[in-house]
């Protein structure tokens, strides 16, 4: 097959053709890439910026996610407006806007086990761009089942990880999958609490995965296939470790004997807080439950709650009362929206450990339409 | 015999920093470093990581040499 | 002073605010921030993009340059229709619909010692994303003078550097500046070839470059002040040397003893081949001047030029003749619009060092209407 | 005396390698090195570069020892 590159080709990947490690047989490998991109969050859309930018011809986003107001602090292909509508299909928008001349397909799906093989179907390259470890697993199973190689990127707070797994060099040999390096999804995965992120660390571990994703398409340089890449954005430290191939383990994967992929997806969604509706607060008023009630809305309330037990709270000063609200059986968080108390019951949840934290679902307004309470 | 353990994403928020030096003579493998290491940091049970020596990664039965780097290593899910 | 954040600020930053090290305090001084960013180019897109995100306050642009198609292979805040427009009106537009909480101001000017004062004036940290020794040159004296910190990325290929220059740590202490590691601008500048650069690495260097602005802004981690972090892209090998300052050069750049920074400017933008007109061509041929004509243009050539001397080697098998063209006293290259041409001067003079390279600028197209030559 | 020189940005391009392994007896210093160097490589005459010994920049004068990491780092223009 001959790639041939237009004028308007030429001059746009210009930077690419005029290094002699790329060239144009480079820009022309790129141009008959095919990458599917899992994920299009907080890693998805730095890949997704640089592999358009860099000519890759055929693109592929998985993600049935919507943006919300608290991806835009990292998540740079959405803007304000973009808030409730579909990653994928905003993504495709602006990404196309960038680069016209490639193909770019939007998958607005979850990727799992039942629809990997015919999705994988279409690519050569994969790249990992989930935040959660059922679907790592499953991309990890579906790409040695479909025998293609993906580039894994990871996140912790201000730390990264980034490899190529299951890729095939130029003499046959197969590296190591994710299996090899972790090979069941562990009980780690039952604690699902929200852990906050440095915005710019997705877009650092990003820049990696796209970097691999360039050399294994125009083959240049040394990958990351067989080794593990850790990077800590605090300190600077850098180490590369070397990962080994398991037969055990990709036989298992061949043989269909994990199938627990699907079971942990229910977690990695789930919150480590509760949400309650008006409906069960008001039930739960009227059982004499013992709990406490809590204002957590920054000054300026517009209205307070017909009822008590109350405290208030506001959220900026909550991190000083984790002992006293950890020892009340049981605490419901509220606000004037649900947000701002969504980001409580998160904070002492998710942050600070707290079990019995509950969140009043779409705020003072929903309660006040449940029930034509007073709200003062 | 000195070996240093250096710690990565949530084992550096259980143990409470993200470095230990240990300095201990019945520790010849890595399996008796996870013992005494458990023992040490009980949350650590709850956890799934992996053991890298001078970084490559390794299994339990690996013997451990003076002034050896030992890496635990976590899966990091976020994305 | 006492800065709020709103209830949307609360949710955007969610994820900062979930971090211990940083928290809401952290947040609070990234929006009192106020960051001036030089240059809005391969390193200013990604810096710009995530300190947008990130909620830094204030937030200036400076730059001079119009959006070129060449530039969209890197420059991920454009799109194919921003080409020909002013780079930080484009860049502030989808900046701030990225981010409307926040403040940005465009400078569509040239950074240089005559207008650095007044920029440097409005904000506390400087970003050097420049591509040009120059400008660096300039930055690094106004930040001196006006005793500001910026800080600094470049890139060559492959590889890429980043620091901190000039910044006073909480001690009191200030820290080395570009000049303590390179004096003077050197010859070195006289050759400004073209070169290639890979689009993925100014997304890199740039996130570490926005890393260490969060890093300085919210005093987590350790900052590059004192050292220079290298990059080698091609085989992950990271290196952080030692920079010590250097007090003589400090007192000569502050008793204006450097006052070279405007000459060079020139150069930074010249081209290792020359253009010239179909005027200039005219007289060319008149003169009975000994040249060789060479038509770069790939295949479907719509119309031929009405005079001899003239080879045919499309662009993408020049490499293939390079020891030849080397041989003439003098090679000009066209094509239909000056645009595959203008690729293939920088790829003959730039990559090859090919000294008498000669561009047909407009092509045949300008030829043609010059003197209503016959184009057969 | 071995000493191990590192090439960063066009020098690598002018040397056509990114390292280079030296044995020599009469280099003692940077500076020595450097003139070794030139005349080896007379197209670095046209280059402006600092060196750094083990990961520090140092001046001309500084003495070599025996394994030494010689890095030698031009300005990079790009961005």
């Amino acid at each position: 097959m001959t790639t041939n590159l237009s004028t308007q080709e030429l001059e746009r990947y210009q930077k690419h053709i005029l290094l002699p490690e790329i060239g144009l047989s480079g820009q022309k490998k790129l141009k008959e890439a095919k990458v599917l991109v899992v994920g299009a969050g907080g890693l998805g859309c730095p890949v997704l910026l640089y592999l358009v930018s860099a000519g890759v011809g055929s693109i592929g986003i998985v993600d049935d996610d919507i943006v919300s107001l608290s991806n835009l602090q990292r998540q740079v292909l959405y803007t304000a407006d973009s808030v409730g509508k579909s990653k994928v299909e905003t993504a495709k928008n602006s990404l196309q806007a960038i680069n016209p001349e490639i193909t770019i397909r939007a998958y607005a799906e979850k990727f799992s086990l039942e629809n990997a093989a015919q999705l994988l179907q279409e690519y050569d390259l994969i790249i990992d761009c989930t935040d959660n470890l059922a679907t790592r697993y499953a991309i990890n199973d579906a790409c040695i089942r479909a025998d293609k190689p993906f580039i894994y990127g990871s996140i912790h707070r201000y730390e990264g990880q980034v490899a190529v797994f299951n890729y095939t060099d130029a003499q046959g040999n197969t590296g190591p999958s994710y299996r090899c390096l972790f090979p069941e999804a562990a009980h780690e995965i039952a604690n699902c609490a929200e852990t906050g992120v440095l915005g710019v660390l997705p877009g650092m571990i990003g820049m990696y995965q796209a970097l691999e994703a360039i050399k294994l398409i125009t083959s240049i340089g040394k990958n990351l296939s067989g080794k593990l890449l850790l990077i800590d954005t605090l300190t600077y430290t850098q180490r590369i470790l070397t990962v080994k191939r398991n037969e055990e383990e990709i036989r298992k994967v061949k043989e269909g004997e994990y199938t627990n992929a699907k079971a942990i997806q229910a977690c990695a969604s789930e919150a480590s807080y509760k949400n309650i509706t008006p409906e069960e607060l008001h039930q739960l008023i009227e059982s004499q439950s013992e709990f406490i009630l809590v204002d957590v809305r920054e000054g300026n309330r517009m209205g307070n709650i017909d009822f008590e037990p109350n405290m208030t709270i506001p959220f900026t000063h909550l991190p000083g009362y984790i002992d006293e609200l950890d020892q009340e059986p049981m605490v419901v968080v509220y606000c004037q929206t649900g947000r701002t108390s969504t980001m409580a019951a998160q904070l002492l949840a998710g942050d600070y450990g707290l079990a019995n934290i509950y969140n009043l679902s779409g705020g003072l307004i929903a309660w006040q339409q449940r029930n034509g309470a007073l709200v003062k | 015999m000195k070996i240093n353990v250096l710690l990565f994403g949530s084992l550096t928020e259980i143990i409470g920093q993200s470095s230990i030096s240990l300095s201990a003579d019945k520790i010849t493998d890595v399996h008796q470093l996870h013992a005494y290491l458990l023992k040490q940091y009980p949350a650590l049970s709850a956890k799934t990581f992996k053991y890298a020596v001078n970084q490559d990664l390794v299994d339990t039965d690996h013997t451990l040499q003076e002034g050896d780097e030992v890496a635990l290593l976590p899966p990091f899910s976020g994305g």
